[in-house]
């Protein structure tokens, strides 16, 4: 078994990734984009580069032209990416999109044109605004080779900008089953709206009105769509969990330098015991969270037999220690934390959309004891 | 026996009691025909952010309703019932108000008149102000004709708020003040500022500040909004630049300002603290129900269900709090007490929010304006505006528990 | 509507029964019954000065020999009987079993003497370690005209030690309502075992086989009885409030005590603000639970309607405080809050004992959302 | 790509990686077959509170196997995996302890030995110590054959541990020790006493500290044990009267015990820490499942089923936070880091038998020696002893976060 300390190779990864994050797609950036209401909700130039630095192809396999490496590499991306704000499809497109192709299997031949950067995908699943992956009304009618889907797909992260969608549908002739289709984004019977979301990124409802698909447009093996969709989520919730770690982590660290900067009473704020018993409090649940989601990578890695009851597990306690923290930066900051000028709203903004993306603390709470069964 | 059974010989002797009781039952009896005959049918309808009436020059009012309701009201001097007569309000005593009050919530009347005249600095002139400050603004204020705003906070002192740095400098008959304040709310719509200004920088920092008057029409004032995480806001910066304050306009005494401050503060915590209560808006459990559904008659997520149940059995025990201290509440107003009523009321806000957001799932994360998104965002800030959470803890440890 | 403060006379019943009880009935007194092993569970003389002060009447109309006055003035009594952990069987005979009695309605010619203190009650509800008042699977089997009774019951408190108790039971003739009767101690067929408890209070487990009553001993009229029992809880549970209430207010009133005189690094530690702001958290919630048991009990006096929502709110508030204040009372006492010669101890023992009795905080917060129907 | 790819060529070419790896699982097959040939079947039971092998001088064994498998471990040094085999240990370096805490762990076969000698006194020994003490205290307690009490807190000094009291005045080759310790556990059984004595009196309060070795039998020894909240314990109260005490018996050098002391902390809260735990038994979700029931596949209490499935989230991040603060672990040990994993698992500790507590209902209410009651009780101490939680947060924010 692998000890809970990163190798030199995914230490170096993180290094890099940290370099080139804190420069270049930092809160400045994502502010921007706010401010000048970026309809792409991201910068190009950001998402050529990380195309360069090859992170799209990181858990593609070298068959299918990635990198074939770890999840525990590309999660300290993710949690860097939390630390920065760092706005790019490199999530939907290369941690969910990338995986979908992979475990569904019979559409590895796309998965090239993923690692190089040349096509992106968001993934279509959720019909109410709280999780619920099964709870599917779109279905799909067959009609010769292929079928017709009928449907609506709300908060898609990505769904506005990417090439193409990953749908669920149910089908009456396998109605135990979920099917996994890929559709264009400007396939006939496709709007696309987006949706103006709290944290300025991206995400849509999508309309399926009789829209065509062909057999061959269906990702998941018979009988196999719901599987991979749990083994799918699973991988998702472990790296939003690192993006959690990553936010969580970024606002106590500023947080802690404004406390020692803040003067009030002619002292530092940071002096105050008050104060610090409530960063060392909080800096102990951060460390915690950073155990569970190395160990929770690792199982991805090593043994996906494990995934889901450690997703459940990371997704559950970084939803409550990001949330935590975001309350904390506000609080501990003070005033100058509730003005737009300064920086720390991005967070607490951020964070409760990835808190709620695929299921919240209350949800996987809920599905570890289930796991757990009882 | 002994202590007990006395007990009940003078109980039933309270003669006195009941003839009070009778005098308060044809008020209740009057007021409630009064405010039949008198309430327009549109003022009985739950109030919102965008319907209070703040009064001012600046003013327009959103119907003639509106303005008819606050002129009926003035009249009898109940847009401030419990002050005198003679400077514009009610007179009414302490059990009268409370008929008053819950006659009006009978009938969902809404406050003809609200904001920092009404609640802050009125009360402040009526209790240390000279004769004269309150002849020439408490009427103005009772009949909503000046809005006021607070000149408290500075950029370098939030929550040591006696760290003050605007200067006012004695020149004769009037004082000229520099200086900055900020989270000034509503300073760009105000009629007049009541300031907190340094008079004195030889001596320590709680006796040298006094509380000033001036009109926001003075030269060298410019107001700015600032924007908050939670969108547009209430709150501006305010720059003073040899602004002119006239003596006569010193609230109290000269240095003695803070006495004054902290009275005003605590009137502030209470306020603030009745945040967490948000009357006649439904009930949690009601929008919970709606936003996520029952099954079997229990709510559809069994974790939200325990949290919703937890607050609402916080709620009403801070509701009943409030109305406890009230109840207790001496000649001195509630006191220190207000630390905890403004502690836990912002707390509460706060959870009811987070709440709100895990009930409207991803609904809730889109942005718009005016709706409870913003409102949770905005909620962060309860804790913070009118003294931290930090600072009701510390005036609780130490003035009321005797700690340190 | 009456005010939220005490009225003067409730004031004074409230001044008096402190009088007596910080001065007879103090935790040395608890103390003494444990080290002695006392059989009874309390003090004769103690008790005999509680029928002399008249509390067993307080609840008791006046038709029946009782003072008629409020569950106001009695809160104040348990909530003081919390405060100095006064042992004696004034809950279960003269505010539950008085209740039973004058609600029942079938048995008020017993009141007299409960009001004079010449007979005591215990209340024998519970079958499992967890409370469920209508999991009841002691039978009753008509047999001419009264019924044999099998079954057996736990945590009766003071059921070692009372004349009579209250049992609940269904019979096959009215499945849908509970009966409730009054079964002597000493009656052929009742086994009474003393349970050693962790606060050194009453309790008993009652086990009856083939108990012979007779329909006058019959408390409720048929078809009243859940709805009787439901009732007591209710007036219960408000009182367990009280009594939790002073349990919780005596904990902080030493622990700050001691916050102002133990001195470590030269100082009090009461000057740390770490241990103030958890005083004022802390000081805060007790302020809350005074108002809900105040509002709780005049509801038992003025509006019994609200009585069922006011009383699981206050017990499950209650629950909370209680459980916090004696937690907060030993870690702030530090070592010496470990050991048994330290006083403290017996709080946070007592405390959990009433938070389990009639249902815990969990319990109450069910039934909360029960009744609000969600 | 650049630095990304150029990482991947460094792995593949750490062959010496490899060949220590090979090293490290030879060494596992045979300790697993050592393991399986000489571990008594009876010593690979789950080991509760009273199978512990704790040595000494008046220990009594509790059965030939628990002997034999201690005098079997303790002639390999496997008692002590990690000292230096002239002392009497096993020599290993960190991966192979870790190996071999592993295969124990596989055949669940218990600790042969434990207490303050093998985890404490020990380790600082051989860390401090001159080359005599180890000689004469090492290769005891490596053998079981004396058992050590840790002589630390007083009355007065508990959270201030500095502000110690106890005086040891020069005389010449020995110490005279008065004073009188607190929480000192077994002191009614153990042989000897390492203990935190004054011999400065003229300095700042942590440099004029020294740590001392005695025998318990020396005279003006008494020890006394003190009953608890949860009954009978091992603490005990010691009085010291005139007790000599050799100079050769000070563990580095004479006032320089504030060194040692806080690395004793260090290891005392890493070991307290691990408490939140309890390997080896059944999980809470199962006990929970045990005491309550199921019904739909659910716990049949809703609140209890999340504060459960709460608890073992927390717990299992915990116990990952341990490995990894152990794998991340240098040199100088887990350093302050060990105050995150005490404040933790103690909180930890508590919340699961308050759980318990809430799980057994009434049945938990009942008091009886030896249970869950008891251990609740005294679960209560664990954020007390060894540091009190508030210290640890001291710790964290003062020397990792650099606050204040």
């Amino acid at each position: 078994m692998q000890k809970l300390v990163l190798t030199e190779e995914e230490q170096m990864v993180r290094e890099s990734a940290a370099d080139f994050l804190f420069k270049k797609a930092g809160p400045g950036a994502l502010r921007e984009i706010r401010d000048t209401a970026n309809p792409k909700g991201f910068s190009s130039e950001v998402w050529l580069e990380m195309v360069e630095l090859g992170w799209p192809s990181i858990l593609i396999g070298e068959a299918q032209g990635g990198l074939g490496f770890s999840h525990v590499a590309m999660g300290q991306i993710m949690e860097l990416c939390g630390s920065t704000l760092a706005c790019s499809p490199l999530f939907s497109t290369a941690v969910v999109g990338a995986s979908v192709l992979s475990l569904g299997g019979d559409r590895l031949a796309l998965l090239p044109k993923v690692a190089a950067g040349n096509l992106t995908l968001a993934l279509a699943i959720d019909e109410a605004p709280r999780h619920n992956p099964q709870g599917i009304a779109t279905r799909a009618v067959r009609r010769g080779d292929g079928y017709t889907l009928n449907g609506e797909k709300t908060f898609v992260v990505d769904g506005n900008v990417a090439d193409y969608l990953v749908v669920s549908v149910r089908a009456d002739e396998e109605p135990e089953d979920v099917l996994l289709f890929l559709v264009p984004r400007d396939a006939e019977g496709v709007a696309i709206t987006k949706t103006e979301m709290v944290d300025s990124r991206n995400s849509a409802t999508v309309q399926i009105n009789d829209v065509t698909v062909e057999s061959v447009q269906r990702i998941s093996h018979s009988g196999a769509g719901l599987a991979t969709l749990q083994k799918v989520l699973n991988i998702a919730n472990v790296h939003l969990s690192a993006e959690l770690l990553g936010i969580a982590n970024e606002c106590f660290g500023r947080t802690l330098r404004y406390l020692n900067e803040r003067k009030q009473f002619g002292v530092e704020i940071g002096s105050f015991q008050g104060l610090q018993h409530r960063a060392a409090i909080l800096w102990t649940e951060i460390e915690l969270c950073k155990s569970i989601v190395l160990k929770a990578l690792r199982a991805l890695d090593e043994s996906p037999e494990h995934a889901g009851l450690l997703a459940s597990t990371a997704k559950a306690k970084t939803c409550q220690v990001a949330e935590l923290a975001s309350n904390e930066g506000i609080q501990m900051h003070g005033g100058i934390g509730m003005t737009d000028e300064f920086d720390i709203g991005f967070f607490i903004k951020r964070a409760r959309v990835v808190q709620m993306l695929y299921g919240d603390r209350r949800y996987h709470l809920n599905r570890y004891a289930e796991l757990r069964a009882y | 026996m002994r202590d007990f059974c006395y007990s009940l010989v003078i109980v039933t002797g309270n003669l006195w009691g009941l003839k009070s009781l009778q005098d308060l039952e044809e008020f209740r009896v009057s007021t409630r025909r009064w405010l039949e005959e008198n309430c327009p049918q549109s003022m009985r309808q739950p109030i919102t952010e965008q319907d209070i009436c703040s009064g001012g020059r600046r003013f327009v009012f959103q119907s003639d309703d509106q303005k008819l309701w606050l002129d009926r009201m003035a009249e009898r001097g109940w847009t401030a019932p419990a002050w005198p007569l003679e400077y514009g309000g009610g007179g009414l005593n302490h059990d009268q108000a409370k008929v008053l009050r819950e006659e009006m919530a009978s009938i969902t009347a809404r406050l003809p008149l609200q904001g920092m005249g009404i609640s802050m600095i009125g009360p402040a002139i009526l209790e240390f102000g000279s004769d004269a400050l309150k002849k020439q603004h408490l009427p103005q204020i009772a009949r909503g004709e000046i809005r006021w705003c607070q000149g408290y906070s500075e950029p370098g002192s939030g929550s040591d708020l006696a760290g003050l740095q605007t200067r006012a400098e004695d020149h004769g008959d009037h004082f000229i003040v520099n200086g900055q304040k900020v989270w000034t709310s509503n300073a760009d719509q105000a009629d007049w500022m009541f300031c907190l200004v340094r008079t004195d920088f030889e001596v320590s920092k709680h006796a040298g500040i006094s509380l000033v008057l001036f009109d926001m029409e003075s030269a060298g004032v410019t107001a700015r909004p600032i924007r908050l995480i939670s969108g547009a806001s209430v709150f501006c910066e305010t720059f003073l630049e040899d602004v002119r304050v006239e003596k006569s306009q010193v609230v109290g005494d000269v240095n003695n300002g803070w006495t004054i401050a902290k009275y005003l503060l605590t009137h502030e915590r209470e306020m603030i603290g009745g945040i967490g209560t948000a009357a006649g808006t439904r009930t949690l459990g009601e929008l919970a129900t709606e936003a996520i559904g029952l099954s079997d008659g229990r709510l559809s997520d069994e974790l939200l269900r325990t949290e919703v149940a937890t607050w609402e059995v916080d709620s009403c025990c801070h509701q009943l709090t409030m109305e406890r201290v009230r109840d207790e509440m001496t000649a001195d107003g509630v006191g220190n007490t207000s630390a905890m009523i403004k502690y836990y009321g912002t707390e509460m806000n706060k959870r009811r929010f987070e709440l709100l957001m895990a009930l409207g799932g991803s609904d809730a994360l889109h942005w718009k304006e005016g709706t409870d998104t913003q409102r949770w965002l905005r909620s962060k800030g309860n804790s913070i505006e009118g003294g931290t959470s930090e600072i009701q803890l510390n005036i609780i440890s130490k003035r009321i528990l005797g700690l340190g």
